[in-house]
């Protein structure tokens, strides 16, 4: 019983962690910009696909990972530029609709560029399973947590010692203010998005060998990473790797104990009645509106 | 809003009623069909989306419910489609009611996440219940008969469903400029203005909610009855971006735009059928370039520039 | 009986008290006044009345009754109306369907009979776009009546709101900052509207900084510092209160 | 020359004209709605370009009936609404002379009703039972059903004395028919489903379903019927936990992308599938030996990849087409139907169709082959 509970319960942390990568992303960027990036999903994918297409171009793994990372950050910044950018002063609705619209773009071009089919290269450290009080876990898992806690130990330096980390915060705490101070609110969006694009990538390509690729991955990724971010407080990082894990745990053991069929229904399930019954407790302070 | 709406009705049903000198076949019929189901489904989120201010990114789950509310009960228990179709409105609405209350008593795009979910919600279950639903390979549905009178051939829903539009349009134009949508419009407008003349916001907001659910899923009934066949595809998620999208390509608050919007957004996929891989990418370029150059969609846009207000 | 009466009202937002331990009553039929120097709690004070904020602790009587945590639509039932000091204009309406909004309560508000547009539907309709363009003229916008709301000029914006609210046909009208930002000439037609308005029975309560409009117009002035009630009375007995010469003169010299 | 003859002569003429003018302006037109986008890509992709590359060929070597073939096709993006709607567009206004294509399950039947009020011979390439139970005029179809995949692992599992199976399926189209049709067939051959899961299309971890099965009382076998990369994923899962029941998969991972995307965890995995993957290792008596092994080839030259077995369908499925309208010797409808219906033994790469007034698929049990990974590679299973 014990092993099959910390069965699931491995499952759930490894899904888990990948969802908090995405809520990461989608932190970040709602931060910075207020902006609910619905093409997250899509960084993730670019990580894992454009590092098997390097590899499968000839170059080791780690160019061929670093070189992916990278491009997905141009991609990023690209989309600042010719997509969020041009849309000054639109409203929180239409920013959604662009960014679903740019996650349409990335996903068509590389699957006409990439081909449809599915991907996936060796784990960083074997693929033999450690074994834990009769349960299993795969090395790479432990390489999808450890990055994740390091990725969140470096954001929480970054927004609260490096100058550029506290620009970001205070551009989302009150724009106006922050370009009053001098800050330039627009590098804050460009570094925002190559850098939660850096980091969904990064994400990409560590589940990569355990989840495999291919060029619609994003959709289902972006939209648990959403529910993820949106659990854990849009705008709060901690909560968002709480909020991934936990969706990937609700689920594994939906899958485990109630019915595998609904397990994907769950975390939508959950962003329902967290609405219904702790929108404040979730979301932050009360905003009184000035009139 | 303070045009006579009558030459523009007029203009419309001309036009509906020559359209068929230019239909050559079946074909042509059908992909019409479906532009004018279309633009009452999004006409119907207009109310909501443009009209109120409130965005739903999981509509096509009520359309979803609709359709197989009626597929399901004239299949497996033997309902006549009118009743069937009643049903599955009124359950769209009941739920829909469910999830706006607590919904509205906060501030904020809530409403964009809760749809979200309850959309793929709904879609999961019918693709779930395949002993009801046929799973994800979908369901056969019976033809329509209304009382003595078999709808079925895609001339016979063309005559349906051009009356049925123009009567959408001339009863949502009556909506949006009585009383009551004028307070949905001025809730959008803004909140506390509305409050202080009296305008119980939230009420207003769930009130619209219910109605867009309902049309949508009565419009998901009559898909269903018109395609002869339903997948969960009816439900899913993509299905309620195509759907935003056509409202906001067609114009948020222009009820014009909406028939335009459908009508865009319905014809494109079948001309760009034979390139495969390149519809999602124009479909999603449409959407970021519509957004950034004419943020208030086609039809505003251009009766701005030909010097005409809405 | 007086038609307002405030009792130790308070409310702190962030641990500053922003009104506080705030009394007074309104008469029926007059026009009420509250000032003060910037961030003495006016506007606030207002918020709380109408129901947009709150109250931590304190009493709203209108009538006679207990109107504490009452949300505005609520309030505006019993007969109060507002406007604003930053505009609050539903720019995607036209001028006169602003104004029309203000008459929400006293209409069939039903959505099936506007869809199926009833011939009540239609005279009512009639009926009210006359009412509401006679409104507009009398608050000097005649000529504006078929603008779209987001074609006016901030003055004529200005006086739609207090059209809108009088469409609701008020007991008792909150104006928050009426003549701010106006240029004299417009300060001057408020001035004679608020009169007017004042003369067909709603009774006025005013927050403003132009001093020559407020003197000018109030029956009664409530003088705010700090969240604080600092005199109370006619326009002359406040001129002359040494605290209030201090307040004003430390504020603004 | 008299009269008769002179008119004889010119009738001819007119008749060669006619005949000739055909030829150049009137193509034989192949009408196909595929998946190719959607989740079901991993099926219609191959599909159209097998369709594509075999048109080509034929063409090349002067068409049929001295008349080119014209291949007319839209993408549903997997959604069979779309196909109702593209199959419309392909018999009203693109009037194709007969139908080949419908990737999914779902697909064909939204299309089915169309070509049989339409009267239009429809091949189908989509695996499910209803497409031709009970039989229809007018529609075909050329996979195996999904029910002998169910019934071909059955039949091997019974051989070797296995009775208890835990089933996890796909939550797809393809992984809810098998479901379906292996809850159908089980009882017929002795076995009891202990364990009965499924798993979405794009889950990234089945450890939780995998458990859950593994501790089910008296398991003797896992049975897996999913499509593209879940079964490579559950295979990993079941090395992962160290599950060692023996281990079936269905017909949807019949490619060598199973084998790459599994890696050393697919060692031992069974399934029923087509002979394409096993080509080279087929007895040269085999009747079917020929056309597999052409057909392998000749897609790896052109698309640089390995042929899948769903691409295989795609060439029986226009074979078959191109067969009959030969044999009806017109592209007249009822004809072509009628010769669809009369195939005998006409060798392809899924194997041998016979069909029939009460047989519109023609393929049996043996065309199935038991399959065995071995590394890294499939070979017939002993």
């Amino acid at each position: 019983m014990l092993s099959e509970f910390l069965q699931f319960l491995f499952s759930g942390v490894t899904v888990g962690a990948t969802y908090a990568l995405a809520a990461l992303g989608f932190t970040l960027i709602y931060n910075a910009s207020h902006v609910i990036n619905f093409a997250q999903g899509e960084f993730i994918m670019l990580g894992g696909m454009l590092t098997v297409a390097g590899v499968s171009a000839g170059l080791p793994l780690p160019v061929a990972i670093a070189l992916a990372i990278a491009a997905a950050a141009v991609v990023g910044m690209l989309v600042v530029r010719f997509a969020i950018q041009p849309a000054k002063g639109a409203d929180v609705v239409s920013l959604i609709i662009i960014t679903i619209g740019v996650s349409l773009v990335v996903r068509g071009l590389t699957q006409i560029s990439l081909g449809k089919g599915t991907h996936s290269f060796p784990a960083f450290s074997g693929s033999e399973p450690l074994h834990v009080l009769g349960a299993t876990l795969l090395p790479q898992s432990l390489w999808v947590l450890g990055v994740t806690a390091a990725v969140v130990a470096l954001l929480g330096w970054f927004f609260s010692r490096t100058l550029t980390g506290k620009a970001i915060l205070a551009t989302a705490y009150n724009r106006l203010a922050a370009q009053l101070v001098g800050i330039s609110t627009n590098k804050v969006l460009f570094l925002s998005f190559a850098l939660s694009a850096a980091l969904g990538a990064l994400g990409g390509v560590l589940v990569t060998p355990i989840t495999m690729t291919s060029a619609d991955v994003g959709i289902m990724l972006g939209l648990k990473g959403f529910v993820a971010a949106v659990l854990g407080g849009l705008g709060n990082g901690l909560g968002a790797v709480v909020g991934g894990l936990l969706v990937g745990v609700a689920e594994a053991m939906a899958a485990g104990y109630i019915s595998s069929a609904y397990k994907d229904a769950v975390p939508f399930v959950m962003i329902l009645f967290l609405l219904f019954f702790l929108p404040r407790g979730l979301f932050g302070a009360r905003v009184t509106e000035r009139v | 809003m303070r045009r006579s709406r009558y030459p523009g009705l007029l203009a419309l049903s001309l036009f509906l009623a020559l359209l068929p000198l230019a239909l050559p076949n079946a074909y042509t019929y059908d992909v019409v069909v479906r532009i004018l189901i279309n633009a009452i489904l999004v006409m119907g989120l207009n109310l909501l989306v443009g009209f109120a201010g409130q965005i739903s990114l999981g509509h096509a789950g009520f359309v979803g419910m609709g359709a197989y509310s009626t597929a399901v009960l004239t299949t497996h228990a033997n309902w006549h489609p009118l009743p069937a179709m009643a049903a599955g409105a009124a359950l769209a609405g009941f739920l829909a009611l469910m999830v706006a209350r607590p919904i509205f008593r906060l501030k904020g795009q809530y409403l964009t996440m809760a749809t979200l979910g309850l959309g793929i919600i709904i879609a999961i279950v019918i693709g779930n219940e395949s002993a009801w639903t046929g799973g994800p390979d979908g369901m056969p549905v019976s033809s329509l008969s209304l009382v003595g009178f078999e709808l079925s051939g895609e001339k016979r829903w063309y005559g349906f469903m051009a009356v049925l539009l123009v009567f959408s349009l001339w009863s949502c134009q009556n909506l949006m400029d009585s009383p009551f949508g004028r307070a949905v419009r001025a809730l959008h407008g803004s909140e506390v203005a509305s409050q202080v003349v009296g305008v119980n916001v939230g009420r207003y907001k769930v009130a619209v909610f219910v109605l867009t659910a309902m049309l949508a899923s009565v419009m998901g009934s009559l898909t269903a009855h018109y395609v002869g066949f339903l997948t969960p595809g009816v439900a899913g998620f993509f299905h309620s971006i195509e759907l935003v999208t056509m409202v906001v390509v067609g114009g948020m608050a222009s009820l014009y735009g909406s028939i335009v919007g459908a009508a865009l957004l319905t014809m494109l996929p079948q001309l760009l059928a034979t390139l495969e891989g390149w519809e999602t990418v124009a479909f999603g370029a449409i959407l970021v370039f519509t957004m950034i150059f004419m943020p208030r969609g086609l039809v505003p846009t251009l009766a701005a520039r030909f010097g005409r207000t809405r | 009986m007086a038609l307002l009466e405030v009792e130790n009202l308070s409310a702190a937002f962030g641990g500053v008290k922003a009104v506080d331990q705030v009394s007074f009553r309104v008469e029926p039929g007059s026009i009420f006044s509250v000032i003060g120097p910037n961030g003495a709690g006016k506007t606030t004070l207002f918020n709380l009345v109408t129901g947009i904020y709150h109250a931590d602790s304190g009493e709203v009587r209108l009538e006679g009754r207990r109107v504490n945590g009452l949300k505005p639509y609520e309030l505006a039932r019993l007969g109060l109306s507002r406007t604003f000091q930053n505009l609050q204009i539903c720019m995607n309406m036209t001028a006169l369907e602003n104004v029309m909004v203000g008459a929400h309560l006293r209409l069939d508000r039903s959505p099936l009979k506007a869809m199926l547009r009833l011939p009540a539907i239609v005279a009512r309709d009639r009926e009210l776009r006359r009412e509401a363009a006679e409104l507009m003229a009398y608050v000097g916008l005649a000529d504006q009546v078929s603008a779209e709301a987001d074609a006016l000029s901030y003055g004529a914006l200005k006086r739609l709101e207090i059209a809108r609210a009088l469409a609701a046909r008020p007991k008792l009208l909150f104006l928050d900052e009426p003549a701010a930002g106006l240029n004299p000439t417009e300060t001057g037609e408020i001035d004679g509207l608020i009169q007017k308005v004042a003369e067909s029975g709603v009774t006025v309560v005013l927050v403003e900084h132009d001093m020559k409009l407020v003197m000018n117009l109030s029956d009664h002035i409530l003088v705010l510092d700090y969240g604080r009630k600092l005199a109370e009375g006619t326009a002359a007995e406040v001129r002359r209160n040494p605290d209030v010469i201090a307040a004003y003169l430390g504020a603004s010299a | 020359m008299n009269k008769r003859m002179t008119l004889k002569v010119l009738a001819g003429f007119v008749l060669v004209l006619g005949t000739g003018a055909a030829l150049a302006a009137d193509p034989i037109r192949i009408g196909s709605v595929l998946s190719v986008t959607g989740p079901a890509a991993f099926l219609g992709d191959p599909e159209l370009k097998t369709l594509q590359m075999v048109v080509e060929r034929i063409n090349k070597s002067g068409g049929v009936l001295g008349r080119q073939l014209e291949l007319v096709h839209y993408d549903d993006a997997t959604d069979a609404a779309k196909a109702n709607g593209f199959g419309k567009r392909l018999i009203e206004s693109d009037k194709v002379d007969i139908l080949v294509g419908g990737t999914t399950t779902g697909s064909t039947m939204s299309m089915v009703p169309l070509a049989e009020k339409a009267g239009i011979p429809f091949v189908s390439l989509a695996g499910g039972v209803p497409i031709i139970e009970p039989v229809k005029k007018w529609v075909f179809k050329t996979p195996h059903t999904d029910r002998m995949a169910a019934e071909k692992v059955f039949e091997d599992m019974k051989k070797k004395g296995i009775s208890k199976v835990g089933l996890l399926s796909e939550t797809s189209g393809f992984g809810a028919s098998g479901k379906k049709e292996t809850e159908a067939v089980a009882g017929k051959y002795g076995i009891t489903l202990v364990a009965n899961e499924t798993y979405g299309p794009k889950d990234s971890d089945m450890t939780a379903q995998l458990t859950k099965i593994k501790g089910a009382p008296g398991i003797q076998a896992l049975f897996v019927f999913g499509l593209g990369q879940g079964p490579a994923i559950v295979t990993k899962n079941v090395a992962q936990l160290g599950i060692t029941l023996p281990h079936y998969e269905s017909h949807g991972v019949a490619s060598d992308e199973f084998l790459k995307l599994a890696g050393k965890a697919s060692e031992g995995v069974r399934m029923p599938s087509p002979a394409l993957l096993v080509a080279d290792k087929l007895a040269a008596s085999d009747p079917i030996k020929k056309v597999v092994v052409a057909y392998a080839k000749d897609y790896k030259d052109r698309y640089k990849d390995d042929a899948s077995t769903f691409g295989g369908y795609a060439h029986d499925g226009l074979m078959l087409a191109v067969d009959a309208i030969k044999r009806a010797g017109t592209t007249d409808k009822e004809k072509v139907r009628e010769a669809l219906e009369a195939t005998k033994g006409f060798a392809a790469t899924t194997g041998v169709y016979s069909m029939s007034a009460t047989d519109h698929m023609g393929l049996d049990l043996s065309a199935f082959r038991m399959l065995e990974a071995k590394n890294g590679d499939w070979v017939f299973a002993k």
